[in-house]
Parts: C-alpha cells; structure tokens; sequence
C-alpha cells in the first residue's frame, strides 16, 4: 500500500512538473490555461491522494483537500479564460476558430 | 411540486447531512464531542446557507441518482487521465502541436448545477476549457479543434459527460 | 525518491514563477501564480508526511480555500466585475 | 554568500522592509505607497518569525506522538505574527477606505497633488 | 490673617463686583468703589507695623508662599490703594454708558489686587505670581479699547513676558542655589553670594522690573499703551503699575542684595549702581524730545512717565539716604501728578471726545475744575516750590551734587527744563487760548470725576508743603531696611543732611508773588476781555480764523524731529518682523508631502542609527 | 481585584454599543460616557491604594513575566484618571457637536482609542503596549477621516501612512529585544538590558524611540500632526491633542526610563525636545489662517515642552514633564472643545472670523482664555507651576548649558504667548463681523469645557491637588528597580 | 536625488539592522519565557497547540487588543464607506454561471470549514483568526459571484458586538471566579479532546465570530463602495 501511495505520489508530482512545463511552453493565456488546469489539477490531486494513501489516517482529509482543488480548480479557470478574453487579450495567431467573438453572452450582457 | 415550505424543509436537511457528513470527515473521528460540535454547527450553517446550497434538497438522495454518480467518477477520471496525458504529450512534443480555437456547444442540462458540472468537467477533460456559459451554449476553448460546427463539437466535447450528469441531478 | 518529489515540484513551481514573471499579460501572470499556488498545496501536503506532521493538511485546505477565492478575485478584478 | 545563505530569513525580511520603506520613500501613486506599507509590515513579520526561529524546530503544537518539547520553535513569535498580521490586516483596510474617500474628493491619487494641507 | 484678608477683599471684590453687576449695575459702582478702598483702610491702620506671615505651601516645590509687611509695601500698599480707588470712582461717570463694564471693573480691581498682591509678598514666587497676574490684567485692560490699543496691547504683554521670563529664571536659580525664596532668607544667604552670581540675578531682575519701570532701552511698550488705555486706567498704569518695577528693584537691592553686596558689584570705576545711575540720567533725557513733540495729550504724558522713572532710578542708583528718599518720594509724587493729569486729559475727553492737542484750547473757563487739576499737575510735574515735586527733585539734585556727581545733576536738571516745556505745551494747548468753536457749550465733568481731582490736587499741594508726612514713612522704610535715616520735620528736614524748610519756600514765595502782582497791577497796561474778544490789526478776528495753537514747538520739531525717531522701538520692529520672516521661512518644513514626512522619519531613525555606529551609548 | 476592569470596562462597552442601540441609538451614544465614568470613579478609588503600593494584576493568573502585566502605579493611574475624565466630558460633548455621520460609530471609535489609552499607560508588557497603541492609532486615522471631506481624508492618510510605518519601527525593535531577551514584560527585559551590548540596545532604542515619537509629535516626526488636528472634526482634535499626543509620550518616557537605562541620550532627548518646542511655537506664530492648525502646532511645541523637561531626567524633571503634561491635556483639549463650536457657529475655521466673538459666545471664550493663559504659563493657573517646576529641575542640574535651554524655552514661551494674546485680542476686543446670528454653545458643550477651566484652575491656585500623584509617578518611572521589583519580586 | 537620498538613510537603516541581529543569531534557542509556556502549557491550559495557549490563555489582552483593532478597522470603514453606494453600478460586469453557481455551492462548506478551523484552535494550526479570515472570504465569494449581493450589516454587526462583548464578559468572569482577568477558570479536560482547554474553546468561538464578522464587514464595505 505505501509503495502504492508512492509511486501515485511520483505520478502526481510529475504531472505537477509537466503542468508547470505547459505553463511555461504555451503560447497563450488559453493554452496555458488549458495545461495549467489539467495537469496540475491532476497533479496535485494525485500527490495528495497519494500522500492519503500511504497515511491511511490522513486519507480523508486529504480525500477533502483533493476534491476541493477538482471542483474548484476548472472554476478559476474558468473565471480567468473569460476575463481574459473580456479585457480582450489575445489568441495565439494559430487560433483557428474564435466563436466567442460574435456571441452576445461573451460580452456579459446576459440578464439575471 | 411539494410547498414551498416542505421543500425549504428539505433543501435545509439535504444541507445539514452534507455539512455534517463533511464535518465528520474533517474531524476524522467520531468521538461524541466532535459530533455534537458538529450537528450543531452544521445545523447553524445550513441555516444560513441552504438557499444557496442546493435547490432540490433530499431528492438528491434518490437511488438512481447516486447510482449515475457512482458509475460517473470513473468515467470522469478516466477522461481526465486521457486528457492530461494528451496535454503532456503537446507540452512534451518538441513541435508542439496544436491547433486551438474556440467553439460553441450546446446542452440540454437545464440546472445551474448541472451546467456547473458539465463545465467543470469539460475543462478538466482532453483539450477544452470552458470560457463561458449563455443559456443553453457554452463557449469552448479547444486545444486541437477538430470540427466548427456547434453539433459536431456538441458531440465531441458534451456529451461524453451529458447522459450521466442528467441521471445524477435530474 | 523524496529528492525525486521535491524536485519535479520544485521545477513546476520555478517554470510557473518564470512565466509569471515574463508575462506579457497580466493575465499570464495571473495564470502562473495560480498554477504555482496549486502546486504549494500539493507540497504542502507532501511536506507535512515528510514531517510527520497531520497539521499541515488543515493549513493546505485553508490555504486552498484562500487561493481559491483570491484568484477569483483577481479574475472579477480584471473584468471589472468587483 | 554562506553568511547570507544562513542567514536567510533575515535577508529576507529586512530586504521586504527596505523595499517597503523605498516605495513609501519615493513612489508618488497612493496605492503604492500603501502597497509599499503592507511590504514593510510583511517584512516585520518574517522578521518576528526569523527571530523565534529556532534550528531543527517545527511547529510547536503537540501531537499524541509526543515530540520533544526540545524541538518546537519558539510559540510566541508565532502569536505576535498572528497579531501583527490582523493589525497589518486592520490597517490595509482603513487605508484603503480612506483612500476611496480621498479619491472621490480630489480625483487623484498622487501625492504631489494632494497637497491641500501644508504650513 | 488681616493681610490675607487684603488679598481676599481685593481678589474676591473683583469677581464680586462681575457678579454684582451681572445681577443688577447700579451697584456695580458702588461695590467697585468700596473693595478699591477697604484695603487702603485697613493698610492705613497697619501704618508702621511688620508683619509676617505663611498662607500657604506648594509642597512638592518646597516652597512656602507667605505675605509680609514692611514698611516699603505699606508704603507702596497706601499708593495703590489710593490711586487705584479714585481711579474707580472717576470711572463711574467716565464709564457710564461704555459696553462691558462689568469685565471694565472687575479687571480694574485685579490689576490693583495684584499690585497690592506683588507689594506684599513675602517671597519670590507670590511676587511672580501676583507681578504675571498684574501682566495680563493689565494687558486685558490696554486691550481693552480694541483697535490701535490691540497692537500696544500686544507690545506690553510680549515685552512683559520677556520680562517675566528673565525673572522666572532668576527666582528659579535663587531657589536652586539657596532652597528657599523667602525674601528674609534670601537676604541672608545672598551674603555669601559670588559677585558674578549677585550681578546676573541682578540684571535678571532688571529686565522685568526695567522693561516694568520703562527703563531706557526697555521702555517702548509705555507710549503706546499708556495712550491707548482708558483713562482712569492710564492713571493707575502710569502712576503706580509702572512704579511696581521700581518697587521690584528697590526691594532686590536694598532689601535682598544690600549695600554691602552692591558695592562688590564694581569693576575699577563702574560699578552697578553707577551704570544704573547713568540709565536713570539718560532715561530722563531721551524721552524730553519726543515728549515735547507730542501732540496727543495721553501720549505726552506718557512719555514723561518715561522721563520721570529716570528720575527714582537715579536716585536709588546713588544709592544714598537722600537718594532713595528722594527717589522713593518722587515715586509717590509722580504717581499723584500723573494720575491727576491723566484724569483731567480723560475729564477733557470726556466732554470734547479728543485729546489731540492741535483741535483743543482755551478750555480753561468751561471746565475750571480740570483746569485747576492739571495745572497743579504739571506744576508738580515740574516740581514748582510748594508742591510735591520740588521736594523730591531737590532730595535727587542735591545728593547728586553732594555725591559729586554734575554730569548726572546736569542731565537732572535738563530734565526739569524738558518737563517745564511739555508740561506748558498740554496745559496751554488744552485751556489756554482760544475755545474752539464747537466746545462753546461744554461744561465741567461730574462730580464722581471732579473728586478725585481735587483729591489728588490737594496731595500735591499737601506733601509740597508738608513734605515730612511722606518723608517720615520713608525715613521708616530707611529704617527698616538698615540704612541710614533721613531726618525729618513736618517741614522738610534739619540741617544735618542739607537743610529744607518748605515754610521758609512758602514765605519766600509769597514775597515774590505779592511784588510780581504789585509791580503788574501799577503798570496798568492789562485788561479783561471775554475770550472771543480778539483783534488782529485792529481787526476783530471772525471765529474762523482763529489761531490755534497749532504744532507747538514746531521750529524745534523740524529741527529735532528726523533725529528722534525712537530708535529703539525700530530695532524691536526690525528683530520682530525678521523673526516673523524666518518663522516664515521655517514652517515651510511641512511641505504637505507624504514622502518627504515618511523621508524625515526615515532620516530620524537613520541619524540615531549612525549615532549608535559611532559609538554613542545609551 | 477591580484594576482589571480599567482595561475590561471599556472594551465590553465598545463592543456592547450595537446592542445597546438595540433598545435605543440615543441611549447608545451614551454608553462611552458611562463607561468612561465607571472607569473615573474607579480609578479615582483606586487612589489611595496605588499610593502606597504598585498594583501589579496578571493577566490570566500566571506568575510573571510569563503572561502579560498590568502595572497600575501612580503614572499610569494618573494618567488613567485623565484619559477617562477628558474622555467622559468629550463623550458629553460629542452627543450634541457630532451631528452627521454613522455617530455610533463615531462614539465606539472614541471609546476604542480611549481604551487603547488606557491600556497603554496600565500595561507592563511591550508587545501590548505595542497593540493597545495600535488601537489607539487606527481609532486615530479613522476619526481624522470622520467627516469624509477632502481635509480630513488627507490628514488621515498621511497620518495613517506615517503612524505605520512607526508601527513597523516599533515591531521591529520589539522583534530585537524579544530576540535578545527572550521576554516582552518590560520589567523582565529591563532587568536584562544591563547584560546586553550597548551598540544592540542604541539601535533597539531607537527604532522604539521614533516609532512612539512619532505619536509623540517629536520633531522631525510630527508633520502628521498639524494635518490631522486641523482637519478632524473638534471633538476629536481634542481627544488628539489631549489624550492621544500624550499618551505617545508616556510610552517614550517609560522606554527610555524603564525599559532602558538610557541616562545616556537624555541629553538628546532634551535637545530634540527644544527643538520641537522651538519649531512648533514659531509654526504656530505664523499661523494666522486656521486657528485649530495654530493649536495644533501649539501641541507640538508644548509636547516638546514635555519632551525636554523628560530629558532633564532627574526625578524633579520627569515630575515637570508630567506636570506639564497633565495641563496640557486639560487646557488643549478645552480649547479644542471651546474652539469646536466656535468654528460651528461662525462657519469658518479662519481666525478673522472669530472677531468680536467674545461677546456672542462669552462663555466659550472666558474659559478658552483660562486655558490659553494656563498654556501660557501664566499664574494663578496651572500651567504656571509646571512651567516654574520645568524650569526648576532645568536649573538644578547646575549645568551652564541647560541654563541655556532654559533661555531658549522662555523664548518660546514669549513666542507662544504672541500669538495666543493675538487671538484673545481677536475674541474680545476687535469689532465682529456680522456676527448677530451667533449663539453662545449648548450646554453640553459649556458644562465639559466649564469643567475643564475649573481644574486648570483649581490646579494652579491648589497643586497639592496633584503634587503628590505627580511626585508618586515622577519617582515610579525614574526609579526602575522599584519597578522591576514590583513586577518581577524581590529578586 | 529623492532616490539617492532614499537609498542613503535605508542603507543606514539596513547598516543598524545588520548590527542588531549579528547579536541574534539566525537559529539560535534563545527562548525564555517561551521555554516555560512548552513545559507547562498543556498541564496549565489544556490546549496542545501551544500558539493557541500563548494565544488565547498567556498573551490573551493581546489577542482581545488585536480583535479590537479589527473592529477599529471594522468601524472606521464603515464609517468612511457609510452609506456604501448600493445599487447595481453598470458597468460591473457579471460573473458567469459556473462562477455563480460554484459560489453557490461553496459557501456553505466553506462556513463550516471556517467552523472547524476555530473551533479546533486548540488542538490544530488553526484558531479564531484563521477560522474568521475562511469564513469572511466565503462572504467575499459570495460578492465576488454576485452583482447584488449585500450583507445584513446590522446582523452582522450584532454577531460582531456580542461575540466581542462575550470576549470580555468571559475574562470577567474570570475575575469573578479564579480571581484573574481572562483567568482560565473551567477545567482543563484531557488534551486532544475537542472539549478541553478550558475556556480557550469558548474564547476562540467568540474570536471567530467576530474575526469573521469584522472582515466579512470590511469586505463588504470594500466591495460595496466602488463607485467605478
Ligand atoms: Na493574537
Ligand atoms: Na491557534
């Protein structure tokens, strides 16, 4: 079981690194966005996992932790993608499609 | 449709279950003290926090919803393994490939919850990133676009996650 | 194999930092600090079974709950949704 | 190098404490200057902390494994940080209210123009 | 216990006479009128008594207030009483229908209860207390008047406090050296004292009681204030207010530092008293100039005031028995002459509304009363044999000579001449000569303000005659403090000293006058006209073209005038205007931006921070 | 037994005024007076017992230094006494002078920085004088700021921004001595400072000294100040001036005194001192547009006033000091108070709008006049005997240079009483504006103010009232082994 | 030359700063007073988490100044920002439904964490302040997510005064019964058990609430006061 919990440890720090590593490599707010979500999402939910896994006490705590970082990671996402967008940062020159451009919600116009 | 007064009964016990089995979980123990701390905290919370919690209330207990649920989270984490191998095969690739866009897809989840989760989910799950939700369309940034058109990217991207989220909060 | 942990961590973090800190939009910034903040919370939690110690998990949701809401923040900030 | 390596803690805040008090020292934006006030209180405090920091020691709560008291670094730095934080906190605020105020009634926030009381 | 019952008669009646006057003003006279003279009463009972006593202890200071009667404060005690009692009653028609007369009354008789207060402390500290109390009563009563009088209001108060100031730490450095500022204590451990020390508590004192006196360079506070009070105060503040600093030296010197400690006081030649001496000499000659050149009545007198504190300056400043009698009793007649010409100025303008000199004349038959008051005053003033002045003087110019001192009798002497032409000009100006047309119907003052005149008329011609009355009080005084005695009669004094017969003046006078008034009436050549009945070239002159006398002295004026610009008063101007400027200059400091004041802390902290490199230990 | 609730009462009725206002708003606004009176009477009772003996209460029960101290010598009881009577009667004052405004919070915030007061003059322990001093501070920032209009908001912020970063001084000295000593009780560091090496404590000192010297008005460090005391609403200027400078001072007198042994920079301390006084005097003279910045910078020449006589450093000056400090805060908080309505009467804060208001407020101005006198040092009032007693301990150094120091402050006395007898000239005896509308102040303007006149005068004709607190606490805080014997026990 | 001169008197400053800590060695055990609070702190408090006890039972004026100061802050802003501008400004822009609705969800669990973390003081990292500062942001959350949302700042202020006032009556009650101010006068309990420690549970409730409910004040005074 601790082996087990280590080597999810292992995985999870390894996406961390390639999270940062998109971060880092992505040409724009967008595409960063997209790696910084996912892999470290992921990252740190296995680490954390990971760490419950070889405490078994710990586990649900960290289960807690975990799952609050899934739910609320894509959110800020989210928030920052939009915006982004709102103050009008720019796609990557290769974007090939920009829907959002002429769609009336995108502008926040939408009512309550 | 139950009263309004029945449903706010409800909303208010489906919250304190959910606080109090959090608590529980935070405690990490079940000694008397810290239950009753607890159920008293949790009852004080939910009081003011109901409203906003949830607006279905225990009808979220039904068996069939947490039966969708539970065949959901592997399926969610299974997309989520393919996604971040996906982005770690573009990170990695000397030429980095993609070709990114954004996209409009539809839904038919009619709940904010729903809509929540499917958002969520999409961002989480191979090459997309939720940017925006208007009514029934969500706006897509897609990493690799594969198609423009709203039912084929629908199809691609939504649905995969759509069928079971409407069993769990329908 | 703690050396190997610490170092991914410690090269995600620093590759976040670097893209906070070249930018070129505010934006990027916002995006590396975010992404570094998640990666703290996952050493955090690592460091406390480095130490033994169980404590460090309450600090780590606490200091996810606080990053959380301070990126939104952030976020509404920059659309001029304070 | 080895000198401000183990010293670091103490580098550190008293570098956040010069740089606070450089930005009040001359940066003419309101806000930087406040922002340069919350540097120089970030700096005191990682001095406080520098201070009670002892080698080797961790947080100095007990566990049901019983730690060697030996090992704790010292508790009551840590609840002055915890004050000065708040106080810090306290402060922030009152600034930036005042600053809503002082900028509904002189349209500006740079110090060389609010210069309404002198002599 | 009957001396603090003064106290508390004088302090109390003040309040007293506010609240009695808030509750219903015809009393308020009165009232005022009776706490100004209950002290005198009672004094005059003490005549020749000493008295000591405690009344009170500021423990944590050590210091025991207490109260004392010798006869110097008696004798200054009967003067303040007095004057400060017919002021009060002059004051109740002059007065009558001005705003705020409850505040006019009540500080009135503060400044009196200070005055007695200050004559009779026993010790330093009540001294400065009731002297600071005296300062800003009287600052409140120059005041008073608004306008011009702020601006000399301020001139006194900031020079008094100057003053004080030099005081306050003279008193303090007395009370460090020697524990203790009873005046009897003091007198004794002051034997011992370094000349060095004695000189600096000495002239500590001097500026108070010097800029107080109106001593020569300290005296440019006088004019304006003493021509801007009202004029029952004018009349207290030049006859005896001022005189408190003379009280105040003469007490220093004879009383607390002695002759013995005075005379160590010298270097070769010069000696204190010496330089003292020549101030007096040229306090006396300065102010002849412009005195002359006045053409506002008050401030005329007023700068005789000046003139004649450097007459009693003189006098103690020789320091001998005839001196200090004589300085001592011109004191007391000065204060009698100016008070009464002070009055008769203010009973003129009472009924005139002026008293510029140039609009004023031929008074004389409207207003007979006055008249007679300020013509006896200025006679005194001058001191004419047979009134009070002439005594004095003569104690001045004769121990002058006897002490071999002609330079400082010359100066003496020029003074007299001075005083003879300014004392001319007001009297001529204001009843001689012409009526203006507009004072045709004027009439006398009330009698509330025609006793004290005639009062203080008969003073002076009282102690002219029978000088021994006063004499003998200050023969007491002599006494008292150790010092040779100056012998006395009702008359004037025996041969012993420089003999003074003031029967053998008034007979010798009385000749003189019968053969002037026997050789004037044979000549036959006068006749009496009416007052408008005038003629120029056989012309009668209309009404319009009357000659008034107009700028008196006006050949010496445009000769003298350029050079006696007070010179002094300038230089305070110049210092207060360039300080003004440089406070100017300094508040400047608070420049308003925030980070040149966080730069200052900064620089604070960053000073102490080298300081403490440098080596500097807590 | 009852000590604590100096520091208990105030903070229960801060807190409680919500719910008071529960029952009734009006009755909330009274709350502060009611607890300020409770504390009076408490300390006035306390009197006897404090003569005879230091009070020492823990807090929390633990033998010291090992929980926080409360100290209730003569010093800080004097001071309390004080601080809850010009509190009460600006609490009076401010129900009716406070018109506009959440006054509720108006009164919880003059409440809060009178008990961050009180707590600094009782407390034994640094670090809480550091946080009682905070309270005080941002009570301070935040009433400056009360009215919201652009000179308050100004003076709040540069007073704020100045305040912290003395804040931060503060800490960081306290972080120092902590790291030295390993205590924050001020009698146990004071205990360990002979140990230690100079050069650590001189900086130590220092970073304190400016950090309370800048609530102290200390030049060059007082430029808040002017600001601040011109631009809050009155009520407020007079807790400022009357309460707040003060107690900035106690806190540098006590840390020079007590916590250090700093014999050494006292001469500095007195140098410094002049200077203030110097410089606020003749900032002051050349004021002639406000007249609540003139008292403002007269506050700062009289706390270097109160600054230097802390700097003879004998038990007589430190007696002066305090002395002079106690008239201080009675007259300028009066005149503040007399001058509040005024200002609110007439419509303007300029000086040549007051004249002739002598005779339309006769009242507010007699007593102003009282107070201005006593500012003066002018007997029979009571900043008389403590100017005497500053001069006094100056001289009995016997040393020629502060027989200087001593010419140089009557000059500033001389320059002080210039323009104060200007404005009394302006009150009485020039000719008004139109001044027909003018009425005399409310009572509960008038009764706090008349109250005020009275002690001043009280004072100067009967010192003994005081002398013996005064002599008490001038030897509580010069003697420091007394104190630390207090604390800690006999050793 | 304003930057020259800054540079300057820091570097003096920094000179004063170096001098003073090469006395306190970086690392060094120098407690004093502290060492007595890890030896006795659980038999004399009860709490585990010896900050708390230093905290709440050792150094609790501190703590009832510092809770004060908050409130200071607390009022002075309400005071300034008083009446906030409410209303909808238009050009704020709304957030979108995924923030809204995760707004929605969270704000409830977040509370109760704020909850948990307070109450645990004793026993964990956690305490009133930290407790009070999760449960504020879960209010700033909620004005994050919502254009309209608006505090009952007149509840808010009643939690804040009786919570502060309870604060002090508990230190009196204290005095009443052992006979010191802000005496830990109840029984200490085992340690590790959530009842124990006396009354520092009790105080770190009271600190909690008001903590949470002065900066939820503040935040909502900040963010309502924005006029663009
Ligand atoms: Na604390
Ligand atoms: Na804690």
């Amino acid at each position: 079981m601790e082996i087990f919990g280590d080597v999810v440890i292992g995985v999870g720090s390894v996406f961390l690194f390639l999270g940062g590593l998109g971060i880092f490599r992505f040409p724009d707010v967008y595409n960063r966005l997209q790696a910084g979500t996912k892999c470290t999402t992921l990252g740190a939910f296995l680490t954390i996992i990971g760490v419950g896994i070889t405490k078994p006490d710990w586990f649900l705590k960290t289960l807690i932790i975990a799952v609050f970082i899934l739910l609320t990671n894509p959110i800020s996402a989210h928030a920052l993608a939009r915006a982004s967008y709102k103050v009008g940062v720019k796609l990557w020159a290769g974007t090939v499609v920009d829907r959002c451009k002429d769609f009336e919600g995108c502008r926040g116009t939408e009512e309550e | 449709m139950p009263k309004k007064s029945e449903r706010s009964v409800s909303r208010y016990l489906f919250t304190f279950v959910v606080l109090l089995s959090l608590w529980l979980i935070l405690v990490n123990t079940l000694a008397w003290e810290e239950v009753l701390t607890g159920a008293v905290l949790a009852a004080s919370v939910a009081a003011i926090g109901h409203t906003y919690f949830t607006r279905r209330g225990l009808s979220h207990f039904g068996p069939k919803k947490l039966f969708y649920l539970i065949i959901y989270i592997p399926v969610f984490f299974w997309e989520v393994v393919k996604a971040n191998l996906d982005v770690a095969y573009r990170v990695l690739h000397p030429k980095m490939p993609i070709k990114p866009g954004i996209v409009l897809i539809k839904t038919e989840l009619k709940s904010d919850t729903g809509k929540l989760a499917l958002a969520n989910s999409i961002t989480l799950t191979p090459g997309t990133l939720t940017m925006d939700i208007a009514g029934d369309n969500l706006l897509i940034h897609w990493i690799n676009v594969k198609s423009t058109e709203p039912e084929e990217a629908t199809r691609l991207i939504g649905s995969r996650f759509e069928r079971y989220l409407r069993g769990i909060l329908s | 194999m703690w050396f190997v942990y610490f170092s991914f961590i410690a090269a995600g973090i620093a590759l976040c930092l670097l893209r906070a800190a070249k930018g070129p939009t505010s934006s990027d910034r916002i995006v590396g600090i975010d992404a570094m903040v998640t990666i703290s919370i996952a050493l955090m939690v690592l460091l406390g079974r480095f130490f033994g110690r169980y404590i460090y998990l309450d600090v780590s949701l606490v200091y996810a709950v606080l990053a959380f809401i301070g990126v939104l923040a952030v976020a509404r900030y920059l659309e001029r949704g304070l | 190098m080895e000198a401000l390596y183990s010293n670091m803690y103490y580098v550190g805040a008293g570098a956040l404490i010069l740089v606070g008090l450089y930005i009040i020292l001359v940066k003419s934006n309101l806000i930087k200057v406040i922002i340069g006030i919350h540097l120089l209180d970030t700096g005191v405090n990682v001095l406080l902390v520098a201070v009670g920091y002892i080698k080797g020691g961790t947080a100095p709560i007990f566990t049901r494994t019983s730690l060697a008291p030996t090992q704790f670094v010292d508790p009551i730095p840590q609840a002055l940080v915890l004050t000065a934080i708040v106080i810090g906190v306290g402060v922030l605020a009152l600034a930036l209210s005042i600053v809503v105020k002082l900028y509904e009634n002189y349209g500006t926030l740079d110090v060389r123009k609010i210069k309404g009381l002198k002599w | 216990m009957i001396m603090v019952s003064i106290l508390l008669i004088a302090f109390v009646g003040a309040g007293g006479t506010c609240l009695v006057g808030r509750g219903n003003p015809r009393f308020r006279g009165l009232v005022a009128s009776l706490v100004a003279f209950l002290p005198l009463i009672i004094l005059a009972f003490l005549y020749g008594r000493v008295i000591s006593i405690d009344y009170a202890s500021v423990p944590f200071l050590d210091i025991g207030l207490s109260l004392r009667l010798t006869p110097l404060s008696w004798f200054f005690g009967i003067a303040i009483a007095a004057l400060g009692g017919l002021a009060i009653v002059f004051s109740i028609s002059y007065m009558q229908g001005k705003e705020r007369l409850n505040y006019y009354y009540s500080m009135m008789l503060l400044v009196n209860a200070s005055m007695l207060g200050i004559v009779l402390s026993g010790d330093f500290l009540s001294f400065y207390i009731f002297w600071e109390i005296m300062s800003w009563s009287t600052y409140l009563l120059i005041s008073y008047r608004g306008k011009q009088a702020l601006g000399a209001g301020l001139k006194y108060i900031i020079m008094s406090i100057i003053g004080s100031s030099a005081m306050l730490l003279a008193i303090g450095s007395l009370y460090i050296s020697y524990g203790t500022l009873e005046i009897p204590s003091l007198a004794t451990a002051l034997q011992g004292a370094s000349a060095w020390y004695a000189l600096f508590v000495l002239l500590m004192f001097t500026i108070a009681f010097g800029i107080k006196n109106a001593i020569l360079p300290l005296h440019t506070w006088l004019p304006d204030a003493h021509s801007e009070a009202v004029s029952p105060f004018s009349a207290i503040l030049s006859g005896i207010l001022v005189r408190m600093g003379l009280y105040g030296l003469f007490l220093l010197m004879f009383s607390v530092l002695g002759l013995n400690t005075l005379n160590r006081l010298s270097y070769g030649a010069i000696s204190f008293n010496l330089v003292l001496s020549w101030v007096g000499a040229l306090t006396i000659l300065f102010p002849i100039f412009i005195a002359v050149l006045q053409d506002d009545a008050k401030r005329l007198i007023a700068w005789s005031s000046i003139g004649h504190g450097g007459y009693m300056i003189l006098g103690i400043g020789v320091a001998t028995t005839l001196g200090i009698a004589g300085g001592l009793f011109h004191a007391l007649n000065y204060a009698i002459c100016v008070a009464l010409l002070f009055l008769a100025v203010g009973a003129v303008e009472y009924r005139t509304g002026t008293r510029d000199l140039n609009k004023l004349g031929g008074l004389m038959k409207r207003m007979p009363i006055t008249f007679t008051g300020a013509l006896i005053g200025s006679m005194g003033l001058i001191g004419i044999p047979l009134t009070n002045g002439f005594i004095s003087k003569w104690l001045i110019y004769k121990t002058l000579i006897l002490s071999r001192y002609p330079f400082l009798a010359f100066a003496a002497l020029i003074g007299t001449w001075g005083t003879v032409l300014y004392g001319y000009k007001l009297v001529h100006n204001v009843f001689l000569g012409q009526l203006p047309e507009q004072y045709k119907e004027i009439e006398e003052v009330p009698w509330t303000m025609r006793v004290p005149m005639i009062v203080l008329s008969g003073f002076v011609v009282l102690f002219g005659v029978l000088p021994g009355i006063p004499l003998k009080a200050i023969s007491v005084i002599q006494t008292h403090l150790g010092m040779t005695r100056l012998e006395t009669s009702l008359f004037g004094m025996p041969k012993a000293i420089g003999e003074l017969n003031t029967l053998n003046i008034f007979f010798a006078l009385l000749v003189a006058g019968l053969i002037a008034y026997a050789a004037f009436s044979a000549s036959r050549r006068s006749r009496r006209v009416s007052q408008y009945d005038n003629y120029a070239a056989g012309a009668r002159v209309p009404v319009g073209g009357y000659q008034h006398s107009v700028r008196f002295y006006d050949q010496a004026d445009r000769i003298i005038r350029p050079y006696l610009r007070d010179r002094i008063d300038d230089f305070y101007g110049w210092i207060a205007t360039q300080s003004t400027a440089f406070f100017e200059q300094l508040r400047k400091i608070y420049t308003g931006n925030i980070n040149t004041y966080a730069t200052w802390i900064v620089l604070f902290v960053a000073v102490l921070i080298f300081m403490g490199l440098l080596g500097w230990r807590i | 037994m009852v000590a604590p609730l100096l520091i208990a009462i105030p903070f229960l009725a801060a807190f409680a005024v919500p719910l008071f206002s529960l029952i009734s708003k009006r009755i909330s606004y009274y709350i502060p007076a009611l607890a300020l009176f409770a504390n009076l009477v408490i300390s006035l009772v306390l009197i006897p017992r404090v003569m005879s003996e230091t009070i020492v209460v823990s807090i929390g029960g633990f033998p010291p230094p090992f929980c926080i101290n409360l100290v209730v010598g003569p010093v800080g009881l004097l001071l309390a006494i004080i601080i809850s009577l010009i509190g009460l009667l600006v609490s009076i004052y401010g129900v009716n002078y406070i018109k506009e405004g959440p006054k509720d919070k108006y009164h919880m915030l003059l409440l809060a920085l009178l008990a961050g007061a009180t707590g600094m003059v009782l407390t034994g322990d640094i670090f809480n004088l550091f946080v009682f001093f905070e309270i005080l501070s941002l009570a301070s920032y935040a009433l400056t700021a009360y009215n919201r209009d652009r000179a308050g908001t100004e003076a709040a912020i540069k007073y704020l921004i100045q305040g912290s970063i003395g804040s931060a001084f503060i800490l960081i000295g306290i972080a120092f001595l902590y790291g030295m000593f390993g205590t924050l009780s001020m009698a146990d560091i004071a205990s360990k400072v002979g140990g230690a090496d100079p050069g650590f404590l001189f900086v130590s000192l220092a970073l304190l000294i400016t950090g309370f010297g800048i609530e102290a008005a200390i030049f060059p460090l007082n430029a808040w100040l002017p600001d601040a005391h011109s631009s809050a609403p009155s009520s407020v200027s007079a807790i400022l001036s009357g309460i707040a400078i003060e107690t900035g001072a106690y806190a540098v007198a006590r840390i020079l005194y007590t916590v250090f042994d700093s014999d050494g920079i006292m001469l500095l301390i007195a140098v410094v001192g002049l200077i203030t006084l110097l410089i606020g005097e003749m900032s002051a003279f050349r004021q002639r547009e406000d007249i609540k910045r003139l008292l403002a910078y007269s506050s700062i020449g009289q706390m270097g006033l109160i600054l230097f006589a802390f700097g003879i450093a004998t038990r007589a000056g430190v007696f002066a000091a305090l002395f002079q400090l106690l008239n201080h805060m009675l007259a300028k908080s009066l005149l503040f108070l007399a001058v509040g309505y005024m200002i609110y009467r007439v419509g303007s804060k300029k000086l040549s709008a007051f004249s002739g208001l002598g005779k339309r407020m006769p009242v507010s101005s007699f007593v102003a006049t009282i107070a201005v006198f006593s500012l003066v040092g002018l007997p029979p009032f009571a900043g008389f005997m403590s100017k005497f007693s500053v001069v006094r301990a100056a001289l009995a150094l016997k040393d020629p240079m502060f027989l200087w120091f001593v010419v140089l402050m009557l000059i500033a006395t001389v320059i002080e009483a210039g323009y104060f007898f200007r404005i009394i000239q302006n009150l009485f005896f020039k000719s008004g504006n139109s001044l027909e509308e003018v009425k005399e102040a409310p009572l509960s303007c008038l009764v706090p103010i008349s109250v005020l006149a009275a002690l001043i005068l009280i004072i100067g004709v009967y010192p003994q009232l005081v002398s013996g607190i005064l002599d008490a606490a001038a030897q509580g805080l010069v003697e420091r082994t007394a104190y630390i014997q207090y604390v800690l026990g006999v050793p | 030359m304003r930057k020259f001169v800054s540079v300057i008197l820091l570097g003096f400053i920094a000179a004063g700063f170096f001098f003073a800590l090469s006395d306190i060695p970086f690392g060094d055990d120098r407690m004093g007073v502290a060492k007595y609070y890890i030896e006795n702190g659980i038999a004399q408090t009860g709490a585990v988490n010896i900050v708390t006890s230093v905290v709440v039972n050792y150094r609790a004026l501190d703590t009832l100044g510092e809770v004060t100061v908050l409130f200071v802050a607390s009022l002075g802003l309400g005071a300034l920002l008083y009446p906030g501008n409410r209303g909808v400004d238009e050009e704020k822009q709304r957030a979108s439904l995924i923030v809204r609705t995760g707004a929605r969800i969270l704000f409830p669990l977040i509370l109760l964490f704020g909850a948990y973390i307070f109450v645990h003081g004793h026993l964990t990292p956690g305490g009133g302040f930290q407790g009070g500062a999760v449960i504020a942001s879960a209010f700033l959350l909620q004005y994050l997510a919502h254009r309209h949302y608006q505090l009952d700042r007149r509840q808010f202020s009643l939690v804040e005064s009786g919570s502060g006032a309870a604060f002090v009556l508990v230190g009196l009650l204290g005095l009443a019964v052992g006979g010191y101010f802000l005496n830990n006068f109840i029984g200490k309990g085992v340690p590790y058990s959530l009842f124990s420690a006396g009354v520092i549970p009790i105080l770190y409730v009271a600190i909690g609430l008001k903590v949470g409910a002065e900066l939820a004040g503040i935040v909502a005074g900040l963010m309502e006061s924005r006029s663009g």
